[in-house]
């Protein structure tokens, strides 16, 4: 079991790294905050399996509060973009 | 400006449950990741939630930072007696004498692997809040003061 | 009672700022509260430094373990290792916390008076005690990390302050300018820290010290320790940033950015002697004479660069470095010739003597100018030398304070600085003539432009433009006059200062083993 | 009053959720952990209470709502979004698109309600809201696909952007 | 050893958006990629076995520290000078 | 039981990669917006479901308590992560047609005639 | 000029880098005793399972307590530099 | 052992000495304020991976003991708790410089360094 | 404590009893010289203004300003501080520039030895 879930934490690794293009390459600040959502919810995918592979029950509050707080940053650059502030 | 109604709303459902969150991250420190500072954190960041949703008039005239001053005073403060507290016992500051001494969190430990139980720690959950209470005026300060410097007018 | 407080002094001396800064934001709406809030626990911080030291020089050193059963108990509990964060206060550490006290307590009498108009005053005095608590801490400390912690609480409460006149740009330009070259420093010590950590899993200086291995990476450690400290006191060429923050900060800031400088002065010479000194394993000369190389040129670059300028606190501002090139020297010639005993006992006591001698000095008499400088602008509003004259009519305990001042910095008797300039003198020129002469021209170069000052500012007619001056308040008056007091009165008993205080402080730094030996325990 | 319940009791729930497994008072908890909870609760809903409803919200106290809230999520919205995935899917490998964004009539009447179609349209087939309208809780939504009758219609229902009458549910539970 | 490579995968992302920090000259662009590097580096101390400072990460860097970001761009302006 | 842990991995997998690839293939902001957010969102939300059907299958059949908190703790960010998604993505979505970012290849903007008028 | 001098100072600050990098023992420190004791002994010293939380709060509690005290300094900081300014509190710009 | 599996070894080390870098280039070579600020973060972000890196052990689970596995090695918790007080630090030290630089543009209407320069000489 | 023992430097002593008597004697000396000078001055006279070949004297030209100090001094000096003062260019990053510049060469120094 802990094989399927390394391999699948490395090809989240690999999508991550191919969302980080879609950051790199814009061409909008809109496209670049996209891309930045899409690394979020990878990367909390990715600490879910990391808590199991290491049998560490306590790490999911890691994610939880990743996930709560990413959207605060997330929402500043969107009221910042839509002129709001 | 604030933003939709769709995330004024989001926001503010998803406030109280940032807040237990915080709260429950700073109550349990001493068992799981987490502390005071990184429950605090989460707390502040949940008011840059409702910030960033609905207008910084509409927030600050609820979230006032007279109140966060005051909320870090006191938990530094805090902190400080708590820390320090010691002293008065004869004992070297930042001994932690509650330790099994048959008061709050005076339960003894058991030892190596364990569910953990909450009311041991001693005098750690309560320099927990302490902290907590501070972290959170402090982020929320900064937060409030740096906009507010936002809307000044420069001329 | 008394002896519990006696016994728990190091912690009280960090917690009685602490508190008074942390309630500042709670009680300080009050402005007559305030300030009798203010002068009371900085009366009682400068007290207990004082007492400290004292028994400090009566007792030998003091090893304070925080949350230990134990105060005195430095070692864990089964293991023959400190785990704990601990002070460790020996005969150096002493005389940081009594030059510390004194500053504070005068400064904060002058700023009483000095910056009562501003708004925003509770932040003001919250920051100062803070500036206080980080500078004890930081002299008092003896665990790395703690160290670095206390070294940002100086820093960012010393940015906040120098920025403190807000509707200036330079000011705050000021500010920015500290925070960010002294965050950069405090990231290069934590770079160090790391290292030191990864290798000898110890952050206790003591036990760092026993433990270390000279390798390469304690090198890169060194380096990374003892440049961004170079850079907090001043040295040239990372210098820059002296004048400008000195220069924007409100004059009482200034007098104790001056302490918090020399108090990275001390963890300076606390890294090279203590953590690195054992000149058995390694050649020490080298760090020697890098900090000699510092010291020259901080001298001359310092002076020479204050004679052209314009704007009074900056000019002190260079001579605030030319000064600390002298520290410098005096400690670094002690320490290039620390594995040679004969050398040691022959002159390079003597120098040390008179580098810590100068510290004390320093802190004092340019305490004391910025403050008079601070006077005269609190009164006619500019710093500029061009646009003042005459005010020798007008102020005159000032211009005694200033003359005071004056001629201590620039090594005049019977004025505290000629004594430690003296040491300095003599035992440099043993090491090495060159240099020696180089002092005394930098000296010469500091009398002249202090008499500029002075001519520009206090001589002259009566100007028509300030013709409304009067002398300063009150409490500005009692904190130059006391600064003023113990400049003559150290100049007057040299020998009494340098037998009680100066010489235990520089046996305390020489004597590596045993500031080992007294966290570790015996040898 | 009924703001402090309606936000003690999910929170309450929600520090539940999170210690459960603590210990054996009712098989699963502490009895620190429910003494702690409940004053962590109560405090929260005291600090908070002020803050929820400022865009007319509250949570629903009538737990009956909470079950049909849960089925709505287990069962017709799964499917939905099931759906809304395979059609990304065809979308991304085809690269078929022909987006526009459209006026949608919601019909619904809190903010809540208006909240959770929002949501609900964001997740599901080929849509995704990108305005609201603040005064009749219009919603503007872009489709990945606007077919050529589609796109000269010109009144909008949210009923016809799902298979299954969604919003009528979410009425339901929310309203 | 599949661990590793997740590893590996993660630091190159790490560095990629710190060079795109470093990169970008649109100011906005450079904080959403320092929030981005914020969330990678959340990861690697979780990674690392430290899930306290991983919540820390996650809490400042994430949230706050974007959000104190894009309030100072805010209060400043969002471009570089084509001469700086 | 660990069938349907594998599938519901695959699952989850197979619909994030489709998201990333939406993501650099799609034209403009909305589009791909659509393809992140709801490809994304399902695909941790299968995951999320594989690790929960793990750790409820491991708490009924060892009964081991640890394993019970694991599946609540991922079920809590599973509803975070959506709940938040969503909102995420309709807010990027508004923030970018105000910025000035309309739709590239578009039939029909009502939304862009609103803001006109 | 500055190009090239930061370059270099780059250059010889990455040998460096690189050097610690590969000096520094990863995955398996030389010495670990004191962090040996915290983990032996924490849960009985201090009380707490977080053996974390036990060295911030207890072991090392005055690094705790002035880490918060940096950040007091900051938030005094911060409201210092947008604080309104009283009628008539200026200074003279030279 | 060879080049490539020191480095392979000791990856995160080594993406601390380039992040280090890319934090000092900033600090060199750009101009505008904020940037700089995020150099700076760069840099305390390298040094915070650095002094976590130092603590880890092979196959160590986080020394927390609350539901662990049994029997498994821990990773060291002092430099944890020295990274969290420096993340603090480092978040408070940049909200104020962030600050100080929102005050600038106000004085001086630009965030470039070459033009904020009221003091020289 | 002894106060009146001179400090010793090794190579020389200093006391500042000594010049405290050298000083005494000095203002006695001085006095002396004071007390035979003219005792009609008086203070807000016509004796108190300076004498410029009868001319009236300008209010302002006999202040000299601080900028005017050192005229020389300076003049002689130009290309050292035509070198120096440019380096103070109140550019913080040329402040990091240097820092690091020192960082590095020590790094060199201190790795060679």
């Amino acid at each position: 079991m802990t094989g399927a879930w390394t391999i699948a934490l490395v090809v989240l690794a690999v999508l991550i790294l191919l969302a980080l293009v879609r950051l790199l390459r814009g061409p909008s600040v809109p496209d670049r905050v996209v891309a930045l959502d899409a690394v979020n919810t990878l990367v909390v995918a990715s600490m879910i399996i990391l808590a199991v592979v290491k049998k560490q029950v306590i790490f999911v509050d890691v994610a939880i509060v990743y996930a709560l707080l990413s959207f605060v940053g997330l929402l500043f650059i969107a009221k910042y973009l839509g002129r709001e502030m | 400006m604030r933003m939709t109604k769709v995330v004024r709303t989001v926001a503010d459902l998803l406030y109280p449950f940032c807040m237990i969150f915080g709260l429950y991250v700073v109550a349990h420190g001493h068992l799981t990741p987490g502390g005071g500072f990184q429950g605090g954190a989460v707390i502040a960041t949940a008011t840059a939630l409702l910030i960033a949703a609905h207008r910084y008039d509409d927030v600050s005239a609820r979230v006032k930072s007279a109140r966060m001053k005051v909320f870090e005073s006191v938990g530094l403060l805090g902190f400080l007696i708590l820390g320090f507290s010691a002293i008065i016992l004869g004992q070297p500051a930042f001994r932690n004498w509650m330790l099994s001494r048959g008061s709050l969190f005076n339960d003894s430990v058991a030892f190596g692997v364990n569910p953990g139980a909450l009311t041991t720690g001693g005098l750690m959950p309560l320099m927990n809040l302490a902290v907590g209470l501070e972290v959170l005026g402090a982020l929320t300060i900064i937060t409030l003061y740096m906009l507010s410097g936002t809307k000044e007018d420069p001329s | 009672m008394m002896s519990t407080l006696q016994q728990h002094a190091p912690a009280l001396l960090i917690a009685i700022p602490l508190f008074a800064a942390f309630s500042m934001p709670l009680v300080g709406k009050n402005p007559g509260f305030r300030k009798m809030w203010t002068i009371v626990l900085m009366t009682l911080t400068s007290l207990t430094g004082l007492m400290l030291a004292c028994s400090v020089f009566r007792d030998g050193s003091i090893v304070y373990v925080f949350g230990a059963a134990d105060a005195s108990q430095a070692l864990a509990e089964g293991s023959g290792f400190p785990i704990r964060i601990m002070f460790t206060i020996d005969a150096m550490s002493a005389l940081m916390t009594i030059i510390i006290a004194i500053l504070a307590f005068a400064v904060t009498l002058y700023s009483l008076a000095a910056d009562g108009g501003h708004s925003g005053l509770e932040g003001f005095y919250s920051l100062l005690f803070l500036m206080v608590a980080g500078a004890l801490g930081m002299v008092n400390t003896g665990d790395l990390f703690n160290f670095f912690v206390f070294l940002e609480v100086a820093s960012l409460s010393g940015a906040a302050l120098a920025a403190f006149r807000i509707d200036k740009g330079v000011a705050v330009e000021a500010g920015l300018k500290y925070a960010l070259i002294s965050g950069l420093g405090g990231l290069s010590v934590l770079v160090a820290i790391g290292l030191l950590y990864s290798q000898y899993n110890a952050l206790n200086i003591a036990e760092l010290a026993a433990r270390i291995q000279f390798t390469r990476l304690d090198m890169i450690a060194f380096v990374l320790l003892a440049v961004p400290l170079a850079m907090k006191c001043g040295a040239v060429p990372m210098h820059f940033w002296t004048p400008d923050t000195y220069a924007a900060a409100p004059s009482s800031v200034t007098a104790f950015l001056v302490v918090t400088s020399q108090a990275s002065l001390y963890a300076l010479f606390r890294i090279c002697f203590t953590l690195f000194g054992d000149p058995a394993a390694i050649n020490i000369a080298v760090f020697g004479w890098f900090i000699v190389a510092l010291g020259v040129l901080s001298m001359f670059v310092g002076v020479t660069m204050a004679i052209p300028q314009k704007d009074v606190k900056r000019l002190m501002a260079y001579h605030a470095i030319s000064q600390t090139g002298y520290m410098l020297l005096g400690v670094g010639v002690g320490l290039a010739v620390l594995g040679n005993a004969k050398a040691l006992g022959d002159y390079g006591m003597t120098s040390m003597s008179g580098g810590l001698f100068h510290i004390i000095n320093h802190a004092i008499y340019k305490g004391l100018l910025f403050l008079t400088a601070g006077a005269v602008f609190y009164r006619i509003g500019t710093r500029n030398l061009n646009r003042m004259g005459g005010l020798g009519h007008t102020m005159p305990v000032t211009m005694i304070c200033f003359i005071a001042g004056a001629l201590a910095i620039a090594g005049i008797p019977p004025f505290n600085g000629f004594a430690s300039k003296l040491l300095i003198y003599e035992s440099v020129f043993a090491f090495n003539p060159f240099i020696a002469i180089v002092a005394m021209l930098v000296s010469i170069l500091t009398l002249a432009s202090f008499v500029k000052v002075f001519h520009s500012m206090f001589m002259g007619p009566r100007q028509p433009d300030h013709g409304e001056v009067r002398e300063a308040p009150r409490p500005m008056v009692i904190g130059m006059a006391l600064l003023a007091v113990l400049v003559i009165l150290f100049g007057l008993i040299p020998t009494a200062v340098v037998e009680s205080i100066i010489r235990p402080a520089a046996e305390a730094l020489l004597d590596r083993a045993g500031y080992i030996a007294t966290v570790l325990g015996g040898p | 009053m009924k703001r402090f319940v309606s936000t003690l009791v999910p929170v309450m729930a929600l520090y539940m959720w999170l210690t459960a497994g603590s210990g054996d008072v009712f098989g699963l908890w502490a009895a620190s952990e429910l003494v702690l909870g409940a004053v962590l609760s109560v405090i929260t809903a005291w600090l908070t209470a002020l803050h929820v409803g400022s865009a007319g919200v509250t949570l629903p106290v009538n737990p009956l709502r909470w079950i049909l809230f849960a089925l709505y999520l287990i069962g017709p919205f799964l499917l939905e979004m099931a759906k809304a995935n395979l059609d990304v899917a065809y979308r991304v490998i085809t690269g078929r698109i022909n987006p526009g964004i459209v006026r949608v009539n919601s019909g619904m009447k809190t903010a809540g309600s208006t909240t959770a179609l929002a949501n609900s349209i964001t997740l599901t087939p080929g849509t995704l809201t990108v305005g609201v309208d603040e005064e009749t809780n219009d919603l503007f939504i872009h489709k990945i696909n606007l077919t050529e009758e589609e796109a000269a219609r010109s009144a909008w229902d949210s009923r016809d952007l799902f298979g299954f009458n969604l919003p009528a549910m979410i009425r339901r539970f929310s309203e | 050893m599949m661990l590793v490579l997740f590893h590996l995968l993660i630091l190159a992302g790490l560095i990629i958006t710190a060079a795109s920090v470093v990169y970008f000259r649109d100011l906005l662009a450079a904080a959403i990629s320092l929030a981005a590097f914020s969330l990678l580096l959340a990861l690697e101390f979780y990674l690392l076995q430290a899930p306290d400072v991983a919540i820390a990460e996650a809490g400042i860097g994430a949230g706050l520290t974007t959000a104190i970001y894009i309030i100072a761009i805010r209060g400043t302006k969002r471009k570089e000078d084509p001469d700086e | 039981m660990e069938a349907v842990v594998l599938i519901c991995l695959v699952i989850g997998l197979l619909f994030n990669s489709l998201g990333i690839i939406g993501i650099l293939r799609f034209p403009d902001v909305y589009t791909r917006l659509h393809a992140s957010t709801k490809a994304t969102t399902f695909g941790s939300i299968f995951v999320s479901l594989s690790v929960i059907v793990y750790a409820a299958a491991r708490f009924a059949g060892d009964g081991d308590r640890p394993m019970l908190s694991l599946a609540l703790h991922v079920l809590v960010a599973m509803f975070v992560l959506a709940f938040t998604n969503a909102a995420g993505a309709h807010a990027i979505a508004r923030a970018a047609h105000r910025s000035g970012t309309l739709p590239s290849p578009s039939v029909r903007d009502d939304l862009n005639e609103e803001a006109g008028s | 000029m500055r190009i090239i001098l930061g370059l270099t100072i780059l250059l010889v600050l990455g040998a460096a880098f690189v050097h610690i990098a590969s000096d520094v023992p990863f995955g398996k420190p030389a010495v670990t005793d004191m962090d040996d004791y915290f983990i032996a002994n924490g849960q009985e010293q201090t009380g707490a399972n977080n053996i974390v939380t036990g060295v911030l709060f207890d072991y090392r509690g005055l690094d705790t307590l002035i880490e918060a005290t940096v950040l007091f300094t900051a938030v005094l900081g911060v409201s210092v530099m947008f604080r309104k300014l009283k009628e008539g509190e200026q200074y003279e710009n030279d | 052992m060879n080049g490539g599996s020191v480095i392979i070894a000791h990856a995160p080390l080594f993406a601390v000495a380039v992040i280090f870098l890319l934090g000092l280039s900033i600090l060199f070579f750009k101009r505008n304020l904020i940037k700089i600020l995020m150099g700076i973060t760069l840099i305390e972000a390298a040094i915070n991976l650095f002094l976590v890196s130092t603590g880890y052990r092979m196959d160590a689970i986080a020394p927390i003991f609350t539901n662990a596995p049994e029997g498994a090695v821990m990773a060291l918790p002092t430099v944890q708790a020295l990274t969290l007080t420096s993340i603090v630090i480092g978040v408070a030290s940049s909200a104020m410089m962030l600050s100080f630089v929102m005050l600038i543009y106000r004085h001086y209407k630009t965030t470039n360094v070459n033009r904020i320069r009221g003091m020289k000489g | 404590m002894d106060v009146t023992t001179t400090l010793e430097t090794g190579y020389g002593a200093w006391s500042p009893l000594v010049w405290l008597a050298a000083f005494a004697v000095t203002m006695v000396i001085a006095l002396l010289i004071r007390s035979t000078g003219e005792s009609r001055y008086k203070k807000d006279s016509n004796q108190t203004k300076p004498f410029i070949s009868g001319n009236e004297a300008p209010q302002d030209a006999y202040h000299i300003r601080a900028g005017n100090l050192y005229w020389g001094y300076l003049e002689a000096l130009k290309g050292y501080y035509q070198k120096l003062v440019p380096l103070h260019t109140g550019i913080m990053t040329d402040y990091v520039l240097w820092m690091f510049g020192v960082v590095a060469i020590m790094l060199l120094i201190g790795l060679s030895i």
